[in-house]
């Protein structure tokens, strides 16, 4: 017993003496960045974890990819042609290495764009190509998709990290690429502790000289926003992806700190069952529409690190309208109450608001709504449930109304398409209209911008009017910055893509 | 050996308890031979002793006589019905005859239990079954008039057990014994808890008790000069066997057995003249464990007068043969080979 | 008698005073509370405590008072603490008892089935039972009180091997009483010491639990208050605003020293052995 | 017989109060108890539950726990020394090594997990100053010495290990271990059997002759009393009612309640089955004890002056100290010294 | 001897079949009863995916046969000593689990620690301040440790440590034997902030243990004797006293292990608790059930060792076939 004491005080004290100033910085240059959530696995053309796909952004290339301001860019694809809607020709990179030092051709991509088109890898992919009939290998260069059908979207779903460009040699030598890597990528994998970090070093024979800046790369995974917060102003962190913005609001008064900060494609939308009662009737729906001030749920759920959106996210400054400009911008309880009242609940509503206690599930913004609702004579009850029970009910369309974090896109076919269209794959609102039908098959098929732009400019309205969803605010993307890291960009959908140019002190 | 006005014939009582061994499966790997195969009978009227050290089996043969015990094997025949084939019900209803006065007047009480309703729950379970024809005021003036015989102030009623004293508790255990009127009593060490002068007390009560309602007594103790005052007749047990039995003056002044005698000897006597003039038997060393099994006779080890006999062929419990070391009473028996023939 | 022993000790005393506060503030919650506690107030989001404005306690991301909310958390932490404990203690009571009565195979059965939920870390059943049942202020209770089944099983059936030795038992049988007689008669009254003790320790545990709960997420629904969910919500925050964390955490902190040293005085006061001590 | 009056008194009790502090209020155990005990005597002191005589004992030594307990009065002169006013360390240096003690359960005052053999070399190490070998050595002979057979492997056995009569053998052995010039036996055989009795009784009686050890038997067992002690004191409800040499105490005791705790046991050597004689009521409640004699109210010689004060102790003549606590006597003092 | 322990110890491994069969059994069926799937939970609320294609994803994610099969089938593999395969990550459930397990331990094992190195010194002097204000301010400061919830003692230390560097894992976690001082550093906190409760709880049961003890008739002889209060206390009465702690000490070390849960959680530590909760959130079976089966596994075996240490501590509890202990 006492001897067990005296070694433990013996520890105790050693441990406070040695404790800060245990660990020394090596030479080579090492960006920490604080996440908080776990990659759940790596292989690009199968996962769906938001949480991979930001290592993912990091390994592997696409054909092309977004910039930081949605325009399509070259990656992987010097450059492309569309000789007609129906015709894609992707001239790629020379001299571009896996990091198993293999040449990446052409067959490479067309081996990953049949793997993922094939229904056994199952990959969420598929759904952006599905219009693809065949690939034709031009040259060692040179590759050629050719289309069933026109789909405008085509270039911007590549672009997704689902599409990402792997090796056939090392998949089938490790069945897929969930634990390994092998991409062509500014960094490679070095070490992963799950749950703990992930360390990447620096890709050698990267394409683009001088990137990337730094020699490592370690993720460290921490749950909590406060505690990466404070990782960053003690200096245990470079950097960290923070998504509370309570936090942000703290650690932007903070000197010791940069917040980057600016709207992304996320979307956050009050969405009906269409099919059920009350919300099968269209003036209940706008009542509530009507009811909702975008500017106080942002205040309060958000702390104001959004902006108020319509269908289409505002950061996607191409397409999408302000919301000023759309129908029930404003926030009005007389036309509310009058709207429902004509619906036949002059003397109230009563409905559930399906929520969970995550991020993603809304919870602040429900508790708002709740709030703002009581106003036109709503009574909604908020229906809080687990993360996992909250996809059941959404994926069963078991829930009256839902809070929902949608994730939107730069291109106005792939997001509405799939959410509103009445075949749309996450229509899960139930919605069924010939009109917005109309509208979305025919923006698939005008390929001149301008039609397009008058295409989905009428939709945005009439998806307002419809309200198969009230559609909030676009949550900003935001990263907190230590005073040694210079040259990181915001992407807008969370990629961490110019990790690669950022710079260490 | 028919026993005319017997209440109650033991035969053969065996009350073996299992040793048991294995955690999922559990087996049987040898015995406790608590109670190895015991004869006595008691007459109407009549109290008979059991008398004999810790762990030698009387508190269980009186246990299996009031079938608080399951019997291995044997008869406990009580007025001819043997209380060992009686099925769960009769047993229920046979228990009004046979009571029970216990050691402990501690744990003997339930302590969160008014005087009243220790004396008057007897009574109170027959009667919810029918079997006893008592209304509740019949019940309660019942429980007076007991607690009058046993010398317990009517003031009594409405205390709790642990506001008694030891032999106050004892009396309250007596009364609660005597509420069903049953016909025999077993008392198992009934003054062995309690002090010179209160023991006394609750001897004689005893005593008047069974002069007023007739009562038979098995009364176990372990104090020879206790059972030889209460008793009419005795029996010593030894490892789960009798190993003499008689009346109690017989017993006293020809005690035979030689373990008998050793016991005897080492009563200490309120006499110091006598205790320095006595020639003390010391006996040798402790009692063996009941679980091992073994033949011959059980006391051969501590035994002064141990022949070879005794260590394979074991004595059964038989009168003394005539012109053995001296004249021996009507139903003496003893259960040593110094007084059987071959 | 016991009432008047309570009084004495001042463990005990301390106790009751402090569970005793938080029934007041119970009652008068339900007359009286100084703000409303789910009305949002985009005005004073995350105010400090502060006399001026009448937030002494302050206010949370919502802007909604905290004593307020506080004050009204108290029912429900009470009420779950209180089902719990008292649904734990019937069934695992129920199981403990009859296991030690009846012993042998019977014993064995029931304490393995209860070895088996004791085996589970009981966060983890907790969290299970919540999420197949869902998120309802009754299936908090249910998903805290199997948490106690083993463990009132087990010091139930402990209390009654040593109380079944005793030899009232052998009297009740001798008078023809019935196992179902003896048991809740006689053994039960008289085992009622420990279980006691174990109550007063559940009744805070299951505070605590809840507030687990909640802070996971799985607990009573929002914008109802529970002091569970205030701090889980209170996490995010507590950074800019430790008091939104800091008072609720005071709440459970001092109805769980209440039930303890209520708890701690009943032991004292039931427990014979310490009975002439102090 | 060791005749007492010539002998030196090698200790002397004087006035002993003890009393407990309880939630009723404060129950005077030890009453003004007096006495003295002689080289190579057995005491006896012989009482009911309750009646005082296990604390007067504990008192001697300090052992009452404190609190509830406290002595309150009186004086315990040891060598020279009053051991109620010296220093615990003295008093601890006398323990074990000058008074030793044994108990009435041997299987709750032997330590369960120690072994036996370490439980007796503790003390002589302590009093002894002897090494570890030593001391387990001479364990070892004291285990032998006090008749355990196989001693050497039984001193690394532990309390449980032994049957009862051979765990009051270890305390013996233990207590012996250091010589000690008295022996206080609390209740030595009462958790035994009478034959094991028998043994143990047999033990001290002949370990005492041998070696001139004084030793106070406390006893509820007159028998005991009568085979053992060269003289007696009778305790009730805390005071020493009647103090005699054994032989007087049996054949002329004077003390009311004495003789009625002699008539009410029963005899193997009786030969009748008269009637036995039982003292009425109960013992008295030892809180707020009114100031009358505390055996009046079961006394069938109460007088009047009984009950209303407390009867003085009475020193009679004849042999060696005799004393008596009650009015019946209260003209006969005699003065000795 | 020696083989009657060895014989005692397989016995009781033997024993642990039915009741982690019994765990096993509940676990596998109680998961599948939570609505949602790891499905579900894979393609959330973005993905579109074919009919093809989720013919083809049920076969993956195990939701084409019935679950009994399933049952059956996973049992088989179990007994084979394969835990199968995560569904959320597609790693093996057991390596995985195993590589989380050393920390939780620690983690445990270090609050243990924490809890009896503050809780047994502190018990006995309680036990020996018999004076009453002394005595009621121990025991208030006692209860008061008992009544800190874990997580929010932590959450304010996280507040409080988090401004200094190392105190505070921050996803920068390293095994004991990579560091082990940093390695302790880090969990120092942590380990407070799951130990303080039963530290609280290992002073309440020693005071309490020791006053029992103290009464005993073996402290008097030892005091008779003549012994020292140093040794009445430290070699008679403490090794009497410690016994009820060691039961209660095993009895909690199983429930810190299940309760380090939240307290990974805000520590940002890669152990035990932090892999179940994720996988539950994600409804990964497997997962799930190879923590719950280790978990309980641990428990059981930890209510082993305490018997055997309580057996070696208490020379009246013989190691035999005696059945269970109450």
């Amino acid at each position: 017993m006492k001897k067990f004491t005296i070694m433990f005080l013996a520890l105790a004290m050693m441990t406070l003496i040695a404790g800060p100033g245990a660990f020394a910085a090596g030479a080579e240059k090492v960006l920490t960045i604080g996440v908080d959530q776990e990659a759940v696995g790596l292989d690009p053309n199968i996962v769906t974890a938001f949480s991979s796909m930001r290592r993912i952004d990091l390994l592997y290339n696409r054909l092309v990819r977004y910039d930081n301001t949605f325009a399509v860019v070259p990656d992987l694809a010097e450059s492309w042609d569309v000789p007609d809607n129906l015709t894609y020709v992707f001239h790629l990179r020379k001299g571009v290495k896996f990091h198993n030092g293999r040449e990446l051709t052409s067959d490479d991509v067309q081996y990953t764009l049949n793997r993922v088109l094939d229904t056994k890898t199952a990959s969420p992919g598929r759904s952006y190509i599905t219009v693809i009939k065949s690939i034709d290998i031009v040259d060692r260069y040179t590759v050629k998709l050719n289309l069933t059908s026109p789909l405008p979207s085509l270039l911007d779903g590549l672009s997704s990290n689902n599409l990402a460009i792997v090796p056939k040699e090392v998949i089938e030598a490790n069945t897929n690429l969930q634990k390994t890597e092998c991409g062509t990528g500014p960094f490679m994998l070095q070490e992963w502790i799950p749950d703990n970090s992930m360390t990447l070093v620096k890709n050698p024979d990267y394409f683009e000289k001088g990137a990337p800046a730094v020699d490592k790369v370690i993720f460290r995974v921490i749950p909590e926003q406060a505690s990466l917060y404070a990782g960053v102003r003690s200096g245990d962190l470079d950097m960290a992806t923070i998504n509370d913005g309570a936090t942000i609001r703290q650690a932007a008064k903070d000197s010791k700190v940069t917040v980057m900060s600016k709207p992304g494609l996320n979307m956050r939308i009050f969405s009906f069952n269409t099919s059920k009662k009350p919300f099968d009737d269209l003036r209940v729906r706008q009542a509530v529409a009507s009811a909702l001030d975008r500017a106080e749920i942002l205040t309060i759920a958000e702390f104001g690190m959004g902006k108020p959106t319509g269908p289409l996210p505002v950061a996607a400054t191409a397409w999408a309208l302000p919301p000023a400009k759309l129908p029930f911008a404003v926030t009005d309880v007389a036309k509310g109450k009058k709207l429902l009242a004509d619906a036949g609940y002059a003397s109230g509503l009563s409905f559930k608001i399906t929520c969970a206690s995550t991020y993603e599930g809304g919870l602040a913004v429900a508790q708002v709504a709740q709030d703002e609702l009581k106003k036109i004579g709503v009574d909604a009850q908020l229906e809080v449930v687990e993360w996992g029970v909250y996809i059941d009910k959404w994926s069963k369309r078991d829930f009256e109304a839902m809070i929902e974090l949608r994730g939107g896109s730069g291109e106005p076919d792939r997001f509405l398409y799939r959410t509103f269209h009445s075949t749309g794959g996450v229509n899960n609102f139930m919605f069924k209209d010939a009109d917005v039908d109309k509208l979305l098959d025919q923006g698939r098929t005008q390929t001149k911008q301008a039609d397009r732009k008058v295409t989905y400019d009428s939709l945005q309205s009439l998806l307002t009017t419809k309200a198969p969803a009230v559609f909030l605010y676009c949550p900003n993307e935001n990263h907190v910055l230590g005073p040694r890291v210079s040259g990181f960009r915001q992407v807008g959908n969370g990629s961490l893509f110019y990790l690669a140019y950022t710079q260490v002190k | 050996m028919s026993a005319e006005g017997a209440l109650l014939e033991v035969s053969g009582l065996k009350v073996y308890f299992p040793v048991e061994k294995g955690i999922i499966v559990r087996k049987r790997v040898g015995w406790v031979r608590a109670v190895d195969g015991v004869d006595f009978q008691v007459s109407r009227g009549e109290s008979l002793g059991l008398v004999g050290e810790s762990g030698c089996g009387k508190s269980t043969t009186a246990m299996a006589v009031a079938r608080l015990e399951a019997l291995t094997a044997g008869k406990v025949l009580f007025e001819g019905r043997d209380l060992a084939a009686l099925n769960p019900t009769e047993l229920r209803r046979a228990r009004k005859d046979f009571q029970l006065v216990f050691q402990d007047p501690w744990s003997s009480l339930d302590p969160r239990m008014r005087v009243r309703d220790i004396i008057a729950e007897p009574m109170q379970i027959f009667a919810r079954r029918g079997e006893l024809d008592l209304d509740g005021a019949a019940i309660e003036a019942r429980v007076a008039s007991l607690m009058e015989s046993c010398g317990l102030s009517k003031s009594f009623a409405e205390r709790y057990p642990h506001e008694f004293s030891g032999g106050q508790r004892q009396r309250v255990g007596i009364a609660r014994a005597l509420a069903l009127g049953p016909k025999l009593i077993i008392a198992d060490e009934p003054v062995s808890a309690l002090d010179v002068s209160i023991q006394s007390q609750i001897l004689n009560l005893l005593k008047d008790l069974q002069r007023q309602f007739n009562l038979t007594f098995l009364f176990i103790a372990h104090d020879l000069a206790v059972v030889e005052y209460f008793c009419d007749r005795i029996a010593v047990m030894y490892l789960g066997r009798i190993v003499e039995i008689a009346s109690s003056s017989q017993l006293n002044h020809m005690p035979l057995h030689p373990y008998t005698r050793a016991l005897l000897s080492a009563v200490p006597l309120p006499d110091p003249a006598k205790e320095r003039s006595r020639k003390r038997l010391i006996l040798k060393g402790d009692v063996p464990s009941p679980s091992i099994e073994r033949a011959g006779c059980p006391f051969r080890e501590r035994c002064s007068e141990a022949m070879e006999r005794c260590a394979h062929e074991a004595p059964r419990l038989s009168p003394p043969a005539p012109g053995g070391s001296g004249p021996a009473g009507p139903g003496h028996e003893v259960s040593c080979f110094l007084y059987q023939g071959n | 008698m016991i009432p008047r022993r309570l009084a004495k000790n001042g463990i005990a005393l301390t106790g009751i005073v402090i569970v005793s506060l938080y029934i007041i503030v119970i009652l008068v919650s339900f007359f009286w509370l100084p703000f409303d506690p789910v009305k949002i107030d985009a005005d004073h989001l995350l105010e400090e405590p502060s006399l001026k404005t009448g937030h002494i306690f302050g206010t949370d991301e919502f802007g909604r008072d905290i004593l307020s909310r506080i004050m009204k958390g108290s029912l429900v932490s009470l009420v779950i603490s209180l089902s719990a404990t008292t649904m734990g203690a019937l069934i695992g009571v129920t199981m403990g008892i009859w296991a030690g009565y009846l012993g042998g195979r019977w014993d064995n059965w029931i304490m393995r089935i209860a070895d088996i939920i004791f085996a589970f870390p009981s966060l983890l059943l907790a969290i299970f039972v919540m999420a197949i049942l869902g998120e309802k202020t009754w299936n908090v209770v249910i998903a805290i009180g199997i948490v106690y089944i083993p463990q009132f099983a087990r010091i139930s059936r402990g209390a009654i091997l040593s109380v079944k030795t005793n030899e009232f038992v052998r009297a009740a049988r001798s008078n023809g009483a019935s196992a179902i007689f003896i048991l809740y008669r006689h053994l039960l009254p008289n085992i009622l010491v420990p279980i006691i003790v174990q109550v007063s320790l559940a009744l805070s545990v299951s505070i605590l639990l809840e507030s687990s709960l909640s802070f996971l997420g799985l607990g009573i629904q929002p914008p109802w208050p529970s002091w569970g969910n205030m701090l889980s919500s209170a996490r995010k925050v507590m950074v800019l605003a430790p008091w939104t964390a800091i008072y609720p955490g005071f709440a459970i902190v001092f109805l769980v020293l209440g039930f303890n040293l209520l708890g701690d005085g009943l032991r004292d006061i039931l427990d014979p052995r310490l009975k002439n001590v102090g | 017989m060791a005749i007492t009056t010539n002998v030196e008194a090698i200790l002397r009790v004087e006035g002993l109060v003890t009393g407990f502090r309880t939630g009723g209020g404060l129950v005077r155990a030890v009453e003004e108890v007096s006495f003295e005990l002689h080289r190579g005597e057995i005491l006896g002191i012989v009482g009911e539950s309750g009646s005082g005589k296990s604390v007067t004992n504990l008192s001697i030594l300090r052992l009452v726990q404190c609190p509830p307990g406290e002595v309150s009065a009186g004086r315990v002169l040891y060598g020279g020394k009053d051991l109620l006013s010296a220093s615990e360390e003295e008093v601890r240096l006398v323990r074990g090594r000058n008074i030793s003690m044994i108990f009435q359960d041997p299987l709750t005052s032997l330590n369960p997990v120690i072994k036996v053999g370490k439980q007796i070399a503790e003390a002589i190490r302590l009093h002894h100053g002897a090494k570890r070998r030593e001391a387990d050595a001479r364990a070892v002979d004291m285990l032998r010495l006090i008749g355990i057979p196989d001693a050497e492997r039984r001193a690394s056995d532990y309390p449980h290990q032994f049957s009862g009569g051979m765990r009051q053998r270890v305390m013996i052995a233990m207590a012996l271990s250091c010589d000690p010039e008295i022996l206080i036996a609390d209740e030595p055989t009462t958790a035994l059997d009478v034959t094991i009795q028998a043994q143990i009784l047999d033990l001290i009686r002949n370990l005492s002759a041998q070696s001139g050890t004084a030793v106070i038997l406390v006893t509820h067992d007159l028998g005991v009393v009568a085979g053992m002690c060269d003289s007696v004191c009778v305790m009730y409800a805390g005071r020493i009612v009647e103090r005699a040499t054994v032989d007087d105490l049996f054949y002329d005791p004077l003390h009311p309640y004495t003789r009625g705790l002699l008539d009410s046991i029963p005899r193997t050597d009786s030969t009748g089955k008269e009637r036995l004689y039982s003292i009425p009521g109960s013992p008295p409640n030892l809180v707020d004890l009114p100031e009358a004699c505390p055996f009046q109210p079961r006394c069938p010689k109460a007088q009047e002056a009984c009950a209303r004060e407390r009867p003085p102790e009475v020193t009679m003549a004849g042999r060696a100290p005799r004393t008596v606590r009650c009015w019946l006597h209260a003209g006969e003092d005699h003065h000795v010294s | 001897m020696e083989s009657n322990v060895g014989r005692y110890i397989a016995k009781r491994l033997l024993s642990l079949i039915p009741v982690l069969f019994g765990v096993s059994l509940i676990v596998f069926f109680l998961v599948r009863l939570i609505p949602g799937s790891a499905l579900q939970m894979y393609l959330g609320t973005q993905v579109e995916a074919t009919a093809e294609q989720m013919v083809e994803l049920k076969r993956i994610f195990g939701e084409d046969r019935p679950v009994l099969v399933l049952y059956v089938e996973w049992l088989g593999r179990l007994l084979q000593g394969d835990f199968g395969i995560s569904l959320r990550t597609g790693r093996e459930v057991l390596p995985d689990i195993l590589s989380r397990l050393p920390l939780s331990l620690e983690l445990t094992v270090m609050a243990l620690l924490i809890a009896l190195l503050f809780g047994i010194p502190q018990g006995i002097l309680a036990s020996l301040k018999r004076n009453p204000f002394v005595d009621v301010l121990n025991r208030v400061v006692g209860l008061l440790g008992l009544s800190l919830p874990q997580f929010w003692l932590a959450a304010l230390m996280v507040l409080f440590f988090s401004g200094f560097r190392g105190w505070i894992p921050m996803g920068n976690y390293v095994g004991f034997f990579q560091d082990p001082l940093r390695n302790i550093q880090m969990l120092l906190l942590p380990s407070l902030a799951i130990g303080i409760g039963l530290a609280a709880v290992i002073m309440r049961y020693t005071r309490n243990s020791m006053l029992e003890v103290l009464e005993m008739d073996y402290i008097r002889t030892a005091r008779a004797k003549g012994l020292r209060k140093r040794s009445v206390i430290f070699g008679h009465a403490l090794k009497n006293a410690i016994l009820p702690v060691i039961t209660v000490a095993g009895f909690n070390t199983g429930y810190l292990l299940g309760g380090a849960i939240v307290i990974e959680e805000v520590f940002a530590l890669p152990g035990m608790g932090r892999l179940a909760l994720y996988a539950i959130y994600q409804r990964d079976y497997p997962v799930i059930q190879g923590i719950v089966l280790v978990i309980a596994a641990i428990f059981v075996l930890v209510n082993l060792a305490t018997d055997l240490i309580y057996a070696m501590a208490d020379p009246r509890i013989r190691l035999d076939d005696s059945g269970r202990k109450s």
